[in-house]
């Protein structure tokens, strides 16, 4: 078995390959950190529509450090800015969107994605101040919920299982997970394998997932531009 | 994306038989009557209508219903200056009517555009409107529970519209049509005013443009109020 | 028994005296027709901010023939005006503001209530296009709920009951009433009498009342000016 | 009426020990700072505190903790770039955290304002967080009970203020405001400018008047990002 961090995806290319599938028009959430990453890798032609839980729709990239208007963040409270289209509206509209179902996609980060589509992604559960934020919201509002994430942890452990060990962010509502190593969908409590890194091997990425992973037709090749690393 | 329609007719053309359709206004103020018209020319039957009322005189909602295309109505206030479509279809059995108290009906809307399933109002508690629905208690007084209500397709009038489906209103003619514009699979908005990109302050929005499917310019709007006036019908 | 129809108030002179109790700067829904009436009425340096269920706080008086913009309506469908701090918003916030207790007064008419506090005024019962609007929302937020009513009905029946015969609008609601001979509170399921007409005595206005009329204290004069008449 | 108030000790000087205080904000965005330090100077105690966050640094939020006025909090995300304050507290066991999904928190203080004691939700379902919860079955789909979340006060911030208290807000310092304005018996609003009645436009009005009891105007309101910036403390 090749040693897989040779092998596996940068992040940055995880969130390249999770901005390939959102259409052109699309209403998206993008979780704060890694997650942001995937509005950097819009396909030339496409414009997605990015929604802050904090009350703005289509806003504009970072401004220049020094030029931050702090009554204009993103729900990390980094400075975003304004462009032509953007909307302002107050928290209880906000999750409208968002639990009514009228966000296309939620990109979210992931300590454990189980078969089932079960999300752990907010509590570690050893104690410390615990915060949710609007994670338990995303999960049950999205029509897709897509979650990026390295295939095992720093211990070599999968991230992928047959059931979350940790706290629960929500049951049953992960559609697709993004790895450094797969694409794998979440259909009828299955993870169903769509795309592997050509270096690695069915039974070798089988070895590092933690629940069986169903083959229906081709397995792609999960290729990334090299300049993303 | 470019959510601007040409025509009316394009808008409306795939809302099937047996739809459920919510039509914003309150009387005529934010009726949108072009789109309701545009629904007649289609011919789409067996509709379930949401609106506040039950159409006043021969135009807009009540033509709908003069046409026979609608099978039943969900409102609060099915009465006029001139009810006459309505309330004949009414007595003739030919329309269904499922009466909700007026802030319960906005409330059933905003829940269905919000992903609230159902919740708790005082409203019609102990009242006929609440025969046969859950009754619960809460800190001593007793509520009655309503669930959301949700439509395939959401016809609504506004001021200005972009591209991307962002809204300003009209005054008064502002009531349903932002819920409504929520509460739809499909909603489409026709606009006095279709406005470039950035042509709405974004303080100023009233509904944003995820809300919104569809959107045609409709320069001129006629109001219910001036056509029974002038003992209009349609078509 | 002197004849009612003598020395009972007017319509106009109801709404008077009902005006005489809202406070400068009481946030008020008058219901539509004959409750509309109150707004002509008010005191001398004071003002009222009217709300109506159709998204208009603080509009200002009805626009001279020939000049409604039909886009800014009352609930009853007629054309009103705005005027400096006018504010419009949709639906849903309108009935928040109703249902979530923020008027200080609704004012209603009725076909009856009981001394319990129950109102009937949106069905006759009779069959007829059943026609509810927001009568049911109005009489659980405002914090005290009025009602305008002439004291009997055209046949001379009592309005005011020992309990509803009518299809209620809501329960427990009512706390004042304004009649035509008198003034009532209702207040732990009683009718406790306020005002009357000088002209009518005790006894003869319990006569055309359905259910007992309490004395707590002293019973004032019901007058109102008769140029309102 | 005249709902204008000159100082903002004045303000905030019937807020009793043990209230229930909602402050807005989203961070530092929208939080009013000068009302939440004039509480601090005030010194009412065992207050229950309702914000998204558990404030930043020392000014603020923070600061209000530090001072030991806080016995609880609701919030979502008890986190920041600097959150020393409240972990301290938190984990010395001298603050109570009621910890809410930040869509839920928003739509129970919505569910507050509106009259609405109760309602379903699909946000936590099958997590810690709806431990002890009502769950019910709509559609298929299995949804929380929450029930509503009102205060004693509600301290928010908003950029123009009437006389009669309509309010607008500034881009995305709006965030809980709104909705804490309708939540509260008294809400008290710093505005960073006050305007005649009629300076606000009926169709830009965001909070119209009848929620909003007290405008204290704060011209050059601080930034809590730039005050941690420089490193205040307060008091």
């Amino acid at each position: 078995m090749s040693d897989i961090q040779d092998i596996k995806l940068s992040n940055a290319q995880i969130a390249w390959r999770a901005a390939q599938d959102i259409e052109d028009g699309a209403y998206v959430n993008l979780g704060i950190g890694f997650p942001e990453m995937v509005a950097r890798f819009q396909p030339e032609g496409r414009q997605a529509i990015f929604h802050t839980e904090n009350g703005v729709l289509d806003f504009g990239k970072a401004p220049a450090p020094g030029e931050e208007d702090w009554d204009c963040i993103n729900a990390g409270k980094k400075a975003i800015t304004i462009k032509p289209g953007t909307a302002f509206f107050h928290h209880a509209d906000s999750f409208a969107m968002v639990r009514g179902g009228h966000l296309d996609v939620a990109i979210l980060g992931a300590y454990e994605v189980a078969q089932s589509g079960d999300l752990a992604n907010w509590s570690t559960g050893k104690g410390g101040v615990p915060a949710v934020g609007g994670a338990m919201d995303l999960v049950h509002g999205a029509r897709r919920v897509a979650v990026l994430t390295d295939h095992v942890t720093k211990k070599g452990e999968p991230k992928l299982v047959a059931e979350c060990t940790l706290p629960l962010t929500g049951v049953g509502c992960v559609t697709r997970v993004y790895t450094s190593l797969a694409v794998v969908d979440i259909e009828d409590g299955k993870f169903i394998l769509r795309e592997k890194v050509p270096a690695i091997s069915l039974e070798d990425l089988q070895a590092v997932t933690g629940a069986p992973l169903h083959v229906e037709g081709e397995i792609g090749d999960l290729i990334a531009p090299e300049e993303l690393a | 994306m470019d959510k601007r329609l040409a025509s009316l007719a394009e808008a409306v053309s795939r809302i099937p038989d047996g739809a459920t359709v919510m039509i914003g206004g309150f009387g005529g103020s934010g009726a949108p009557i072009e789109l309701i018209h545009a629904l007649i020319d289609h011919g789409a039957k067996h509709l379930t209508v949401v609106n506040n009322n039950a159409g006043n005189g021969h135009v807009g909602l009540a033509a709908l219903i003069e046409q026979g295309q609608v099978d039943k109505l969900i409102c609060s206030f099915p009465r006029s200056a001139d009810p006459v479509v309505f309330t004949e279809a009414y007595r003739a059995g030919s329309i269904e009517l499922e009466l909700v108290p007026q802030g319960t009906l906005a409330e059933r809307i905003r829940a269905g555009g919000a992903g609230i399933p159902a919740f708790y109002t005082p409203t019609s508690y102990g009242t006929d409107l609440a025969k046969g629905k859950p009754v619960a208690e809460f800190d001593g007084r007793s509520y009655v529970q309503e669930r959301w209500l949700k439509a395939d397709f959401a016809l609504i009038k506004a001021e200005t519209g972009d591209p991307h489906g962002n809204l300003t209103y009209r005054m008064a003619a502002r009531n349903f049509n932002p819920i409504m514009a929520t509460a739809a699979a499909v909603t489409i908005a026709q606009v006095t005013r279709v406005v470039e990109r950035g042509g709405i302050d974004p303080e100023q929005v009233v509904t944003p443009g995820i809300f919104v499917d569809h959107v045609v310019e409709v320069a001129a709007p006629a109001q219910e109020e001036a056509l029974n006036r002038a003992e209009v019908v349609y078509p």
